[in-house]
């Protein structure tokens, strides 16, 4: 085993877990931002640069930016429902979990892909990226771009205030509607 | 040359004297500690040098009183912030406070690592150079945010969340403008980018179309990008304390504040890569001067740019400078990168340079134009002070 | 540094997977369940590119051809996600998904 | 057109740049400590006292009447009188101050003990540079310290010391037209009463 391979490996896993059990939600993003950066090395250490270095500025400098920003425009510092410990539901997620890593490490352990064996370093493999993307996958890239400038548009729009009539924020308020009529 | 290569058999000679196993470890450090020096000292002088010239451009001497002609200010500043007294809030989160200022510092040197600096003269060739640049300065938000949010300070969180949207809201166009040379040169590497542009002082970039207000655009975005004046609002003094370094003393705030200066360097130096040549001399016949010494002179005088700009101009208010990067900036860089493709399939020549340079100017002129039309761009009319007599 | 054998990867990958589904299933706030949908789609590109790396060819780049898009569809579905997480909120003053349950019959 | 504006700024704030180095104008810092601006003529900060001649001592104008230190707002002056006299620029022979104290980390400069005192003795200072390490007792003026010559009253408020020493000449002449007249009174009494004495005496000759 490689010690550098599974050093990345241990804490990626490690930061994952804690990202999902954490009380305190912003530590839970904080984590899942190590995680991130565990799989970039991973895509490093696999010799996919490119891969690498856009999942930090994909994922570390926007998608975990972002759940940070959704958290604190939520007011989710402290989730209040985990106060409430219910230990069937989390039993039965833990196992189901358990059992789904199992079923997979079961396939991979009787894969033939095991006895694959790793090729000379790859040559050269930005430029046969960029070529493929513009040449065998220009469909996809188009439809891509499609979809990215929709997303944008799409979040902005959903998330712009909506009107004041279908508001239903609170029983307080539609008392007080009640209450006027 | 002769200058890069007896610095890399230096750097060859001592690994050599190392034992085996501590080899790519001792390589690695020599690659990094002349970065992590030139840079630490240059910070200092470069703090001198802004307070000097901003005391200049508003009518009075900088400092003066430490040293012969204000030469040990940087000292005594050091000094004075070493010995200051380390406090950390009651209810802060004491790992992610004590984590942000080292977070933003290392992941400022980084970006410095993909530099050439001279010819062969960098310490992490890669394929994917300005790439590893841009995730650099993308972990840096993270860094900012953890730092206000690990403050535990309404101040510190505000100055982090708008620090954090501006630097992702100007990202685009510094990616975009980036992208148009990229795409000329065909290569993520900046040592080709470098390379490009050996031919003396008209080869490079600048002197395009698509270039030159790339490298505007760029500039702009990165004042943005390492909140200096005019969009300094993250760090607004009058109104925010100190951003997200309010809860910050001694040390830390130092790290904070050398973060920010390696962090300007690094920007400059990149855009002094990829649109003024590099460490290549502007006159085939000045190439006897070594690479680095060139890189550092455009770096120095991008720096008296910056810190000319911040004696200009006043501080935006948030809402201009979100309007500034989603109207003007996007729109004129995405036009930029259409002249770079102009550019590309013209192959240069004089046809490439007539289209693209009236496809930018067409943009500029008829975009700001149009933006003129709404009055918040327009020169500010006080029309009741007017009619009162009071103003003019 | 890299290692001879596809397994390690595959472990990973799948101990990514399962600890994201994990999170989807136990947590109780969207914005959380939705750093779990992204953990999952992330544990995918490694196996991604593991396969990529241990194909024989070297022309063959398919496989980061598809990180590649699966990047830019996490990035674009965080993007939406978390705008309807805000707007949910907005509308629900929570954001757990259990308060969601106007259309129950 | 938009950044027409900014290259204006750019331009002016060069030309400050460049300016400071040979443009008095564009670099108008005075190094404090070892430059000054003159002070304005009307500047007044602590009030003083004067004294004629080389001898402050001898020379000294306050007669310790101690009317600014019943008029002191903050009540800042403290005056003891001398039993000893000694002749004011009058020759008349007055009381002087033992001890004349004001405190100015009290003292407001209001400049009523100027307006108040008859005998011109007492005026403002422009000096302001009282700064100390000790919190009492540097701040506290003793009479040796607060006097200073007429000459340094002319140096700092010239208009205002040229009223003064017109008014102290006045009072002189008035002093001795008074003198006189009182000496030809004197006179013209002893005269009366000469002549009165000598009819007295006729008259009573002539009784008897």
């Amino acid at each position: 085993m490689s010690l550098f391979f599974t050093i990345t490996a241990l804490i990626t896993m490690a930061s994952a877990i804690a990202a999902m059990t954490l009380r305190n939600l912003v530590h839970c993003v904080l984590c899942l931002t190590v995680t991130f950066a565990g799989i970039a090395l991973v895509f490093l250490q696999l010799g996919a640069e490119f891969i690498g270095f856009s999942q930090i500025l994909v994922y570390i400098g926007a998608v975990s930016i972002l759940m940070l920003f959704a958290l604190l425009m939520t007011r989710g510092g402290t989730e209040l429902t985990l106060k409430r410990w219910d230990p069937v539901h989390w039993i039965t997620g833990t196992l189901i979990g358990i059992a789904g890593f199992g079923v997979m490490s079961f396939a991979i352990f009787n894969s033939s892909l095991r006895q694959s064996k790793i090729p000379e370093a790859k040559a050269d493999s930005l430029h046969a990226l960029g070529n493929s993307l513009l040449s065998q996958y220009v469909l996809p890239l188009e439809v891509m771009a499609l979809l990215l400038t929709v997303a944008l548009i799409g979040a902005a729009l959903i998330a712009l205030p909506e009107k004041k009539v279908f508001r239903r924020n609170a029983s307080f308020s539609k008392n007080q509607e009640s209450g006027n009529k | 040359m002769w200058f890069e290569e007896l610095l890399i058999t230096i750097k060859y000679y001592l690994v050599l004297q190392m034992p085996g196993s501590l080899q790519p470890v001792g390589s690695a450090f020599l690659s990094s500690l002349p970065i992590m020096t030139s840079f630490g000292g240059l910070f200092a002088l470069a703090t001198l040098l802004e307070r000097k010239m901003l005391g200049r451009i508003q009518n009075r001497y900088g400092p003066n009183r430490v040293g012969p002609g204000g030469l040990l200010q940087p000292v005594a500043d050091g000094i004075k912030m070493l010995t200051k007294e380390d406090i950390v809030p009651k209810n802060a989160d004491h790992l992610i406070h004590f984590l942000a200022p080292l977070g933003l510092l290392v992941s400022a040197m980084l970006g410095l690592s993909v530099i050439p600096f001279g010819h062969r003269l960098i310490a992490l060739d890669i394929e994917t150079g300005i790439l590893f640049f841009f995730a650099m300065g993308a972990a840096s938000e993270l860094a900012i945010f953890m730092a206000g949010w690990g403050s535990r300070n309404k101040y510190a969180l505000l100055g982090a969340l708008r620090a954090i949207a501006q630097m992702i809201s100007y990202e685009i166009p510094l990616i975009l403008s980036a992208l148009s040379v990229l795409m000329v040169v065909g290569s993520l590497s900046l040592s080709d980018v470098a390379q490009a542009q050996s031919g003396g002082i008209h080869t490079w970039h600048i002197f395009t179309p698509w270039g030159f207000l790339g490298c505007i655009l760029f500039l702009i975005s990165t004042l943005a990008e390492i909140n200096r004046s005019p969009f300094d609002i993250p760090e607004a003094e009058s109104e925010l304390i100190a951003g997200h370094m309010t809860e910050y003393s001694g040390f830390k705030y130092a790290l904070f504040f050398m973060a920010e200066g390696v962090a300007m360097f690094a920007m400059c130096a990149l855009t002094a890569t990829l649109f003024l040549g590099g460490y290549h001399a502007p006159l085939p016949i000045l190439s006897f001067i070594p690479g680095p010494v060139w890189l550092f002179g455009k770096l120095t005088s991008l720096v008296l740019l910056f810190i000319w700009i911040r004696g200009t101009m006043p501080r935006l208010r948030a809402d201009q400078l979100m309007e500034f990067a989603w109207k003007f900036m996007l729109p004129m860089s995405v036009v930029n990168l259409i002249a770079a493709g102009v550019w590309v399939a013209l192959d240069g020549g004089v046809a490439a340079w007539i289209l693209s340079g009236l496809l930018n100017c067409v943009a500029y002129f008829g975009w700001s134009r149009i933006l003129s039309q709404a009055s918040r761009f327009n020169p500010r009319t006080y029309r009741y002070a007017e009619e009162a007599g009071v103003s003019k | 540094m890299i290692m001879d054998s596809l397994t390690p990867y595959l472990l990973l990958s799948a101990g990514l997977f399962c600890t994201g589904l994990m999170g989807v299933l136990l947590r109780r706030n969207i914005i959380i369940m939705l750093a779990g949908v992204e953990l999952m789609l992330n544990a995918a590109n490694i196996n991604f590119v593991a396969f990529w790396r241990f194909h024989p060819s070297s022309e063959e780049v398919s496989g980061l051809a598809m990180v590649v898009f699966a990047i830019a569809i996490a990035a674009a579905e965080a993007a939406v996600g978390l705008a309807l997480a805000i707007s949910i909120y907005r509308h629900y003053r929570s954001t757990n998904p259990e308060n969601m349950g106007d259309l129950k019959g | 057109m938009i950044g027409k504006g900014i290259l204006k700024g750019m331009v002016e704030t060069a030309r400050n740049l460049t300016g400071s180095f040979h443009d008095p104008d564009r670099l108008t810092t005075v190094e404090y400590p070892e430059q000054k601006i003159p002070a304005k003529e009307n500047a007044r900060n602590f009030p003083f006292l004067i004294y004629d001649g080389d001898d402050w001592e001898a020379g000294l104008r306050c007669v310790s009447c101690q009317i600014c230190e019943k008029e002191c707002p903050p009540q800042c002056i403290y005056i003891e009188k001398d039993k000893e006299k000694k002749p004011d620029f009058l020759g008349k022979m007055q009381m002087q101050p033992k001890i004349f104290d004001i405190d100015v980390s009290v003292c407001m400069g209001c400049q009523i003990c100027v307006e108040v005192c008859p005998f011109e003795s007492i005026r403002m200072d422009n000096d302001f540079e009282y700064a100390g390490s000790d919190r009492f007792e540097s701040l506290l003026l003793t009479k040796d310290q607060l006097a200073k010559s007429n000459k340094y009253y002319h140096s700092i408020h010239p208009t205002e010391a040229q009223e003064t020493d017109e008014i102290r000449v006045q009072k002189r002449e008035d002093h001795l037209a008074k003198e006189k007249a009182k000496a030809e009174k004197l006179a013209k009494a002893k005269e009366e009463a000469a002549t009165k004495a000598a009819l007295s005496k006729a008259e009573k000759a002539k009784e008897e």
